[in-house]
């Protein structure tokens, strides 16, 4: 008898199941998700391309269920995804009227991209305003989840700060010795903060080097670094650092080449990964060459089956390894998809945002942690190697590769990330 | 010590470009309600007089009084608003809009100068006197043309009606039938002379025809190389040995090339 | 002021425009505060064009504008979208007034380049210097009305449209005043009207002072208006470029082109942008080059012709 | 002299800095940026001064002489020619770049207009620029070009303790032979004579039975290459990416501004002092360097509209 009720239990609750089920059943069968990158202009070809073929291969592989586990469910919370490829070219201004036309005339589901920290900036606020969930993918400046809480938006790579920070620590370890250092750095969010991290953790751990007085910040996009080049030659610093990215890293490594300017100094170049692969013997050896974080050739022989699964489906697809770009905008979409199994392909904005806030979860190269931000950025390990041309393979390598874990190049929740720097790095643990 | 009738007084006038010398010791008195008739060969400086006249040229040396005020270093605009006004010898309209409107801009710039600039133009006001000048200068039928598609004669006309309606004391006309046809001279001349007559208004005018400087001047100046050679009655001028041989020759034998 | 076809026409369809605002969907408002805001600078650069002067340096007054309103919110925090647009106009205006007075003396191709040099020193200022937000420029916080701060944008849309049609009818009501009836008679022979006793050089700095003071209310409004303001896309020359792009479009016809032409202009850029995106400066090219090829008259003339058949009967 | 004279003027500055190296240095960027500057702005000028159109679509010549020289040098280079033939193709480069779009444009486009008001002109050639902008995306896509091989060939030299690359040397050297050119051909060829006097005035030009529209077609393409070469033989030195452009047709503005518009010489005189100027900025002052370019270029119209070196020009009031 008391069987007969846990029976009928049972079954009340097997219907109310089904029932449940039924009812996520019904759920959306596609959603769009708005994909911006850099489809123009210099950094297309070396960063919003790469970051492009990235997003794409992911969705693919998630609407056909083809991931690795555990990942291997099909679509976005069942639904499949179809991306609107959009130019994050022309300047913040225009894309925030772009961004307003995705979500109020073209009704996207989600938004998962940006690369310029210009335009995250920019958007962010509004992305609020319009309570539009939003991921972005690989911009850097902190500033973004440290002038303001946000509900609405996510970065699911760490920032400037854990970069230059590791940078500077890796600088330690290599080049005890060094005396003094300079810097070009673009003359916006990124290259400002970029130059500021770097140069305030430089002050904390090798306090007994100085910055020089005359560091450039060109205008992005410019293309043209040879005064800029002579400059730095004549400066005494024995290192240079630079944020640069895309096609201005790329110009300056060559100009800069040319002029000898990376046999007279250590060149720190944070954003080095997408050259590695695209300049082959034009890339200097000796530089001290970051990826934004655990992606590209930083991470090329990582053998985790999610690694291994992206850098061969990559390469098969596009003929070419992935570079930091493409890591980061599939770990977005992964991100995205994340969400929406949690919350269902029918979430609101807010059940989206919820599902993914101050989780933690594993990225193709590595393990992703929401915990700054107030669950809304992500910590990750940052690496540096020094680059090196292997003549037999016909390709660059790095070697003298190391990591930092995310305690150890990233400020705590809550902690502003100059303070942090400047009040000694409290709380590191390398 | 100036006569009580004369309203422009010209004094030892100078005006050389460089080495060239386009007018020297130029005196002249004009009394109010005269009919002056400017003659001389190209280049005998009568345009340049004019130009001085109505401050487009600054003398080199020499006065202009007008009623007492010297005239000379005050910008043609200055002049104008004093009551000096000119007509030219390629006539300077408005060529991209109608015969009215451009009297129009002409009336109302006459009538409502400085903060009244900024009150509207076309006031009823205006419209009648719009109306009086194209009845006077016979512009009715042409008034909605688009001066670029008139005759010659007509943007003539216009010309002098809108150096007319600011109601100068004096005016001066560049050549007044320069480009008309033997045939309407006299009728234009008429219609001019005739409108300025009403109004009392003296006028000075560079003539190489002396048909009509024979038939509307009271007085002629003949010009030669920037000298005043003769100051007297047509008749008398036109028989005068000097400009006959200086003026009037050399203005025959233009005729003749 | 009001008793006139284009007055009548313009409160009418500010009406219809402002109760149609409120059932419009947002992206539809958008683009109609982005036209209008813009809409102003257009009007300026009107009365300058039918003077016969092209300036390709209005960017300048548009960005002072816009920058006026940015460093108001950020460093002042003032949020009020009347204070701001005010904020904006003056600026501007006042900067025009005194240059004013060197580029009444400039005429065609030199007043079209020293417009320009101006608005790129102005640009190369604010792109290297970081406190001004170099490259990245400002957000704008949201406006607010008296005080409120509303929910939605329609009421910024309501003031923008009204400010459109209180500029439209001050501008039509200039044209009409013996100063701003000297446009083409300025353009046509500037001699007779100085021999008419009129100061050329008056009444373009008038004319040009009343364009800077215009486009710095459109640049405040637009940066109320898109929440955001960066040098590239305020005051770098290609900005500069599409004023007198969006002018050329509406044509000088009528104060009405300007709001109509801005309108088309913003829906052309959206489109050509959602369908080609690696070609819309293309599309934009060539409709501009048509534009002065085979339609000088700008929008307008066409609605002219149009219109100008039913107005016979 | 202004060249000198601004040098002389400022040598107290540089010795100031007390240090050879930095005014070795500084000159020599300066230099080369110059040398850059007026090869674009040489084109540009001829093309102001026969025609009285203000080109920007000149902007685009550079650019596509640049993609042109960029793209050919990288596939000869894969198909394993000797990296000399890169000056050929930069020279090739410009020549096509010029020839045939400054010939489908004088002809298709600017032909059309020459009765109509200059500045309209000016517009027309703004349309042009977007529209040529969008093609060089369509025709060479989005990624930037590398013709880094021409620059590789000639390596880098130890001058006073710095390092330049001979590559950017011979910049100074080419900037110098298209100065000589033009001014042969303007002083020296009975096409000059006749430039000159379509130059001072069109009528008379005509008058003289001047085949004008020739004169202006064969202009305006001998514009475009040096516009062309300006970008070509630049190419090896940078990423050659969508928009470069943009910048250039303003800065080569300034360049005729001061220079005084329709003028060689001019051009020549306005390159040095803004490359000049522009080097010392990047140097001691780089906060300054992007608009001290424009500051001049509104001085000098402010004082001197027609430029510190303007042609005579025939007055007609």
């Amino acid at each position: 008898m008391t069987n007969k009720l846990l029976k009928g239990a049972l079954g009340i609750a097997a219907v109310s199941a089904v029932a449940l089920a039924g009812g996520i059943a019904h759920a959306k069968d596609t959603i769009t998700i708005a994909v911006p990158s850099f489809l123009t202009g210099g950094a297309a070809g070396p960063f919003g391309i790469p970051a492009m073929n990235g997003a794409k291969m992911v969705t693919d592989a998630i609407n056909k269920g083809t991931l690795p586990a555990p990942y291997n469910t099909k679509g976005f919370g069942g639904a499949s995804a179809s991306l609107i490829e959009l130019d994050e070219g022309g300047g913040a201004t225009k894309q925030v009227a772009e961004y307003r036309n995705l979500v109020e005339k073209r009704n996207v589901d989600a938004i998962v991209g940006y690369i310029s920290s210009g335009n995250c900036q920019a958007l962010a606020p509004i992305a609020e305003e319009l309570k539009q969930f939003t991921i972005f993918a690989t911009c850097g400046t902190p500033r973004i989840f440290e002038e303001a809480a946000r509900k609405y938006v996510f970065r699911t790579m760490g920032h400037a700060t854990s970069d230059n920070v590791a940078a500077a620590m890796y600088v330690k370890e290599n080049f005890p010795d060094m005396k003094s250092y300079t810097g070009i750095n673009q003359n916006y969010a990124w290259g400002q903060d970029s130059w500021r991290d770097f140069d305030l953790t430089m002050k904390q751990i090798m306090p007994n080097t100085t910055a020089s007085d005359k560091t450039q910040f060109p205008k992005i996009f410019a293309g043209q670094y040879g005064s800029e080049i002579s400059a730095m030659s004549l400066d005494k610093a024995d290192l240079v650092h630079s944020s640069f990215w895309g096609g201005d890293l790329e110009a300056f490594i060559f100009q800069g080449a040319a002029r000898g300017l990376f046999k007279k100094k250590i060149g720190v170049v944070t954003v080095g990964g997408t050259a590695a692969y695209r300049l082959g013997k034009k890339l200097p050896d000796g530089l001290v060459l970051g990826a934004r974080g655990p992606y590209g050739i930083l991470v090329r022989d990582r053998d985790s089956a999610l690694n291994q699964w992206f850098v061969n489906t990559y390469k098969d697809i596009y003929g070419i390894y992935p570079s930091g770009p493409a890591y980061q905008y599939g770990q977005a979409i992964l991100a995205a998809k994340i969400a929406y199994d949690k919350a269902g392909s029918d979430a609101s904005n807010e059940q989206l945002a919820d599902a993914l806030r101050g989780i933690t979860f594993e990225s193709f190269s590595t393990t992703i942690e929401m915990k700054l931000g107030g669950g809304h950025q992500a910590a990750t390990e940052n690496g540096y190697g020094i680059t090196k041309y292997d003549a037999d393979q016909g390709e660059n390598v790095v070697t003298g590769v190391k990591f930092y874990p995310a305690s150890c190049v990233l400020p705590p929740d809550g902690v502003n990330s100059v303070d942090w720097i400047n009040g000694g790095m409290k709380g590191a643990k390398c | 010590m100036r006569n009580s009738s004369s309203i422009l007084q010209v004094r030892n006038l100078l005006k050389t470009f460089g080495a060239v010398v386009a007018a020297k010791d130029i005196n002249v008195d004009i009394s109010q309600g005269e009919i002056v008739g400017i003659i001389g060969a190209n280049g005998a400086g009568k345009t340049c007089f004019v130009n001085m006249v109505t401050g487009y040229l600054a003398p080199t040396e020499g006065s202009i009084k007008f009623e007492g005020t010297e005239l000379v270093g005050l910008g043609t605009r200055k002049i104008t608003h004093a009551g000096i006004s000119r007509s030219f010898q390629v006539s300077q309209v408005f060529h991209s809009m109608t015969v009215e409107e451009n009297l129009m801009i002409a009336l109302a710039i006459a009538n409502n100068r400085g903060a009244d600039a900024l009150s509207l133009m076309d006031t009823p006001d205006l419209r009648s006197k719009l109306d009086e000048v194209l009845k006077r200068y016979r512009l009715e039928p042409q008034k909605d043309a688009t001066v670029s598609a008139l005759a010659q004669g007509v943007r003539k006309l216009l010309d002098i009606a809108m150096a007319v309606v600011s109601k100068p004391r004096i005016l001066l006309l560049d050549e007044p039938t320069s480009g008309i046809s033997v045939e309407e001279k006299f009728d234009f001349m008429d219609i001019v002379m005739g409108a300025l007559k009403e109004d009392g208004v003296t006028v000075l005018f560079v003539e190489h025809d002396m048909e009509i400087v024979e038939r509307y001047v009271s007085r002629v100046l003949a010009f030669y190389q920037g000298e005043i050679i003769a100051d007297m009655p047509p008749k008398d001028a036109l028989a005068d040995k000097k400009v006959q041989e200086f003026v009037i020759g050399k203005e025959h034998h233009k005729k003749k090339k | 002021m009001f008793n006139d076809k284009t007055a009548k026409f313009l409160l009418l369809a500010a009406l219809v425009i402002c109760v149609g605002g409120a059932f419009a969907p947002n992206w539809i408002v958008n683009q109609f505060m982005f036209g209008f805001s813009r809409a102003l600078a257009i009007l300026g650069l009107m009365v300058l064009w039918r003077t016969g002067l092209v300036s390709f340096g209005h960017a300048f007054y548009f960005g002072l504008g816009a920058y006026a309103v940015a460093i108001l919110d950020s460093k002042l925090g003032v949020s009020d979208v009347f204070l701001r647009l005010m904020a904006g106009a003056i600026v501007a205006g006042v900067a025009g007034f005194l240059i004013g007075f060197i580029m009444r003396n400039y005429r065609d191709i030199f007043f079209a380049m020293l417009n320009t040099a101006i608005s790129m020193v102005l640009f190369g200022i604010v792109v290297k210097t970081e406190s001004l937000g170099s490259t990245d420029g400002f957000a704008i916080s949201a406006s607010t009305i008296f005080g409120l701060s509303p929910e939605t944008k329609y009421p910024l849309f309501v003031i923008i449209t009204l400010v459109g049609l209180a500029s439209a009818l001050a501008v039509n009501f200039y044209l009409k005043t013996t100063f701003g009836k000297l446009t083409t008679a300025i353009r046509d022979n500037e001699i007779r009207v100085e021999y008419l006793g009129f100061s050329v050089a008056h009444a373009i700095h008038l004319k040009y002072t009343i364009s800077t003071i215009l486009a710095g209310g459109a640049g405040a409004l637009m940066a109320m208006s898109l929440g955001q303001v960066d040098p590239e896309s305020m005051i770098n020359w290609t900005v500069s470029g599409e004023l007198v792009f969006v002018t050329i479009l509406s044509g000088p016809g009528s104060v009405i082109a300007p709001f109509i032409g801005s309108l088309v202009f913003e829906v052309l850029r959206t489109y050509a942008f959602e369908l080609a995106p690696q070609a819309w400066q293309l599309i934009m090219g060539a409709t501009f080059l048509t534009i002065i090829f085979f339609l000088p008259g700008g929008i307008w003339s066409l609605i002219e012709k149009l219109g100008g058949k039913k107005n016979e009967k | 002299m202004g060249p000198w004279r601004f040098l002389i003027l400022n040598s107290h500055y540089f010795l100031g800095a007390n240090n050879m190296e930095t005014f070795l240095t500084i000159l020599l960027d300066g230099l080369q940026f110059s040398s850059y500057l007026f090869i674009v702005s040489a084109g540009l000028t001829i093309i102001f001064g026969v025609m009285k159109i203000l080109n920007v679509a000149h902007g685009s010549f550079y650019a596509w002489g640049a993609y042109t020289a960029a793209f050919f040098i990288g596939k000869f280079s894969d198909m394993g020619l000797p990296d000399a033939l890169g000056f050929l193709i930069i020279l090739a480069a410009a020549i096509v770049v010029g020839v045939i779009l400054g010939f489908i444009i004088e002809q298709g486009i600017l032909k059309h207009m020459y009765e109509r008001d200059e500045v309209l002109i000016v517009l027309a050639t703004f349309g042009l620029f977007l529209v040529l902008e969008d093609i060089i995306l369509i025709a060479f896509g989005t990624d930037p070009y590398f013709a880094y091989q021409p620059m590789a060939l000639l390596e880098s030299v130890e001058l006073g303790g710095i390092t330049r690359d001979v590559y950017g040397i011979t910049l100074i050297g080419v900037a110098a032979i298209v100065a000589v050119g033009c001014w042969w051909l303007l002083n020296k060829t009975k096409w000059g004579t006749l430039l000159k006097a379509v130059i001072f005035d069109r009528e008379m030009g005509i008058s003289m039975g001047i085949n004008v529209p020739l004169v202006y077609t064969l202009t305006f393409i001998g514009g475009a290459i040096l516009g062309g070469l300006g970008g070509a033989y630049i190419a090896p030195t940078i990423s050659v990416a969508p928009g470069l452009g943009t910048e250039v047709i303003v800065l080569s503005f300034a360049v005729v501004v001061v220079g005084g518009m329709g003028s060689i010489a001019g051009a020549a005189i306005g390159s040095l002092i803004i490359g000049l100027l522009r080097a010392i900025a990047v140097h001691e002052l780089p906060q300054v360097e992007l608009f001290v370019v424009f500051a001049v270029m509104a001085i000098v119209l402010v004082f001197r509209p027609e430029g510190l070196f303007a042609p005579a020009k025939p007055r007609k009031i």
